[in-house]
């Protein structure tokens, strides 16, 4: 069935469907979803989510594109004043879970005993616990070794957490300085950890 | 052990404890190996392993990694452990492993070397110098990742309610016409005195013809008696529309009235019923 | 301690305080909470308050007050649309259902005094008016007997959803499967008219 919308209308129930739901939601969505049967153009979508983005630009909320969709967010210069609303909504993580989280992201899918080797400790069950359950990361399969160790990856709720649209937009690694000394001939860095 | 030491964030804007020992901050990393027995446990909970301990220890020393001082690194960290030791520190295996590693790193450099042996494998600390640098990029990589501005803590969904009247859609099940059949057969086969309502195809269109009549005198109050018929139905739908109307006349939900002989014959809703 | 804040900033705060509090913000709960420390007296926050709610007038979005306080809420006029987004799946028919369903089918006009002495069960009002809400059954008239009960039909649209022309291509009962020996010696299923 097709029905009719004003266009004013249009904008205001896309700017409602971002505000009242809980997960950003991509064109696809919106399209499948709240604009099911109204005929809306890709194009025309596209437009429409412009024009909000610039109608919110000096706002107290701005609408953003991350991984799984648009959403609107708090302007992160007022993150002081907003953070001590709700101290109890921003956990702080270890550096344990920080590096093991960095590892995954930059070299997925890895094992837990590859994520092991490359911090040279051993990578505890909690740890693997607090990032599966903050759904940062996933099992995407098994490494066909012995005990098939479960392959790790991020997610995009990762992504949509730090605000990314992609792994692309992870901050580059650091460049491996380069091994002039002679004694050493050269060192490949190419961080193998195949050992 | 004694009680791990609270995570620290890895703010670096400003310069976090490294660790507390009995309530006091202690902010510098010790410059000289006399360490208080205390604050040496929680030391070394604040590296993440000896890979960690490892590159504490050059960049203390402002070494680079790739000159990896393998006689002053392995001293120094030996000195550590042995410390550790004698404090009945119970060392995660890491620790120890290492110091192992770093011993035979340490050996293999004094034998004297082999000309045919020196390519880029022949160096016994080229391992070493790989797995801290790759684990240099990490550990800065995680630095880096938590300095992104992040929800929760830089920003926050913005979200809005919906009118407290709102409904949801609800999806309505589906069901197909087996289902339908299997609830009939269930019927007939519980009830056994069905057979007084029997199911027929013939009598089916007929009792259609009669919900499709009273259908239509719900929204006029007479049919003129033609109007039931549709001649395009043929000679069948004729008789089932005869049938019905014969029908709904015997269970008197409909009353046919003639005023006079030959005038039109007219269908209307039984006395008192909707009209 | 008394902090200083640009104009334009502090009715951004007290936007994005408003679009990321999970409960509605009275002018108290955001004097003491987002707004402590910056001295905004009353008047102020209202004059705020009043210019946001100006700003989202034609908006997807309004800035309501409730007893509780303030909050965002999507327009009401968009509700059938956002609906759309949050599908609630109902149950199953129960087989009451399905049995009144089949009875009206096959056996229709028939009241509901007639489908509870088949079924041996009263039929409860709720069965009946979730067949009518379907839009599967209609009263198409009354039985002329004490109480005048109405006569139940199915629609055009239950034609419609089963995907047959008219009832006679519903199926017969002994077309669906052989039946067996001790059915048939329970069950008739010829063609005496009498009823």
């Amino acid at each position: 069935m097709n029905q009719v919308i004003q266009p004013a209308q249009l904008q205001q129930l896309i700017e409602a469907a971002l505000f009242t739901s809980e997960q950003p939601l991509s064109m696809q969505d919106l399209q499948s979803g709240v604009l099911a049967g109204l005929n809306i153009s890709k194009n025309k979508l596209q437009a429409i989510l412009t024009q909000l983005q610039q109608d919110y630009a000096g706002r107290g909320v701005q609408l953003v594109e991350t991984a799984s969709g648009f959403h609107f967010q708090s302007r992160p210069e007022l993150s002081d004043y907003l953070a001590r609303l709700w101290p109890e909504r921003s956990p702080r993580y270890s550096r344990a879970v920080m590096e093991t989280l960095a590892l995954i992201a930059y070299r997925q899918p890895i094992t837990r005993g590859e994520i092991e080797d490359i911090r040279g400790v051993s990578v505890s069950s909690q740890i693997m616990r607090t990032l599966v359950d903050r759904n940062w990361v996933k099992v995407v399969g098994h490494k066909e070794v012995p005990g098939r160790p479960g392959l790790y990856a991020t997610t995009a709720e990762f992504l949509d957490y730090f605000g990314l649209k992609n792994l692309s937009q992870l901050p580059q690694l650091t460049e491996l300085r380069p091994v002039s000394d002679a004694e050493l001939n050269t060192v490949e860095m190419t961080g193998d950890t195949s050992s | 052990m004694s009680e791990p030491l609270v995570a620290e964030p890895l703010t670096i804007q400003q310069p976090l404890p490294l660790a507390f020992v009995r309530g006091e901050a202690v902010l510098e990393r010790p410059e000289d190996l006399y360490i208080p027995p205390d604050a040496m446990e929680v030391l070394l909970d604040a590296f993440e392993g000896p890979l960690d301990f490892l590159l504490y220890l050059i960049r203390k020393h402002k070494f680079e990694i790739v000159d990896l001082p393998v006689n002053e690194i392995t001293q120094q960290y030996m000195e550590y452990i042995e410390l550790m030791q004698e404090m009945n520190f119970e060392l995660a295996a890491e620790y120890l492993v290492m110091a192992a590693m770093l011993a035979e790193i340490k050996s293999r450099l004094l034998l004297p070397k082999h000309r045919e042996h020196e390519d880029e494998e022949s160096d016994p600390r080229a391992e070493l110098i790989r797995r801290l640098q790759a684990y240099e990029v990490f550990r800065q990589a995680a630095t880096d990742l938590d300095q992104l501005p992040r929800q929760e803590r830089d920003f926050f969904h913005g979200h809005a309610q919906l009118p407290a009247d709102f409904q949801p859609m609800i999806i309505l099940p589906e069901v197909a016409l087996e289902d339908m059949v299997l609830a009939l057969k269930d019927i007939m086969k519980r009830a056994n005195d069905f057979q007084h309502h029997h199911v027929k195809r013939e009598q089916m269109s007929t009792r259609e013809r009669m919900s499709r009549i009273l259908s239509l005198l719900q929204q006029r109050d007479y049919l003129r008696f033609e109007e039931c018929f549709d001649t395009s139905e043929g000679k069948e739908g004729v008789v089932v529309s005869f049938l019905a109307i014969l029908e709904l006349s015997k269970e008197k939900l409909i009353v046919l009235t003639q005023v006079e002989m030959y005038a039109p014959i007219h269908l209307k809703v039984a006395l008192g019923a909707d009209g």
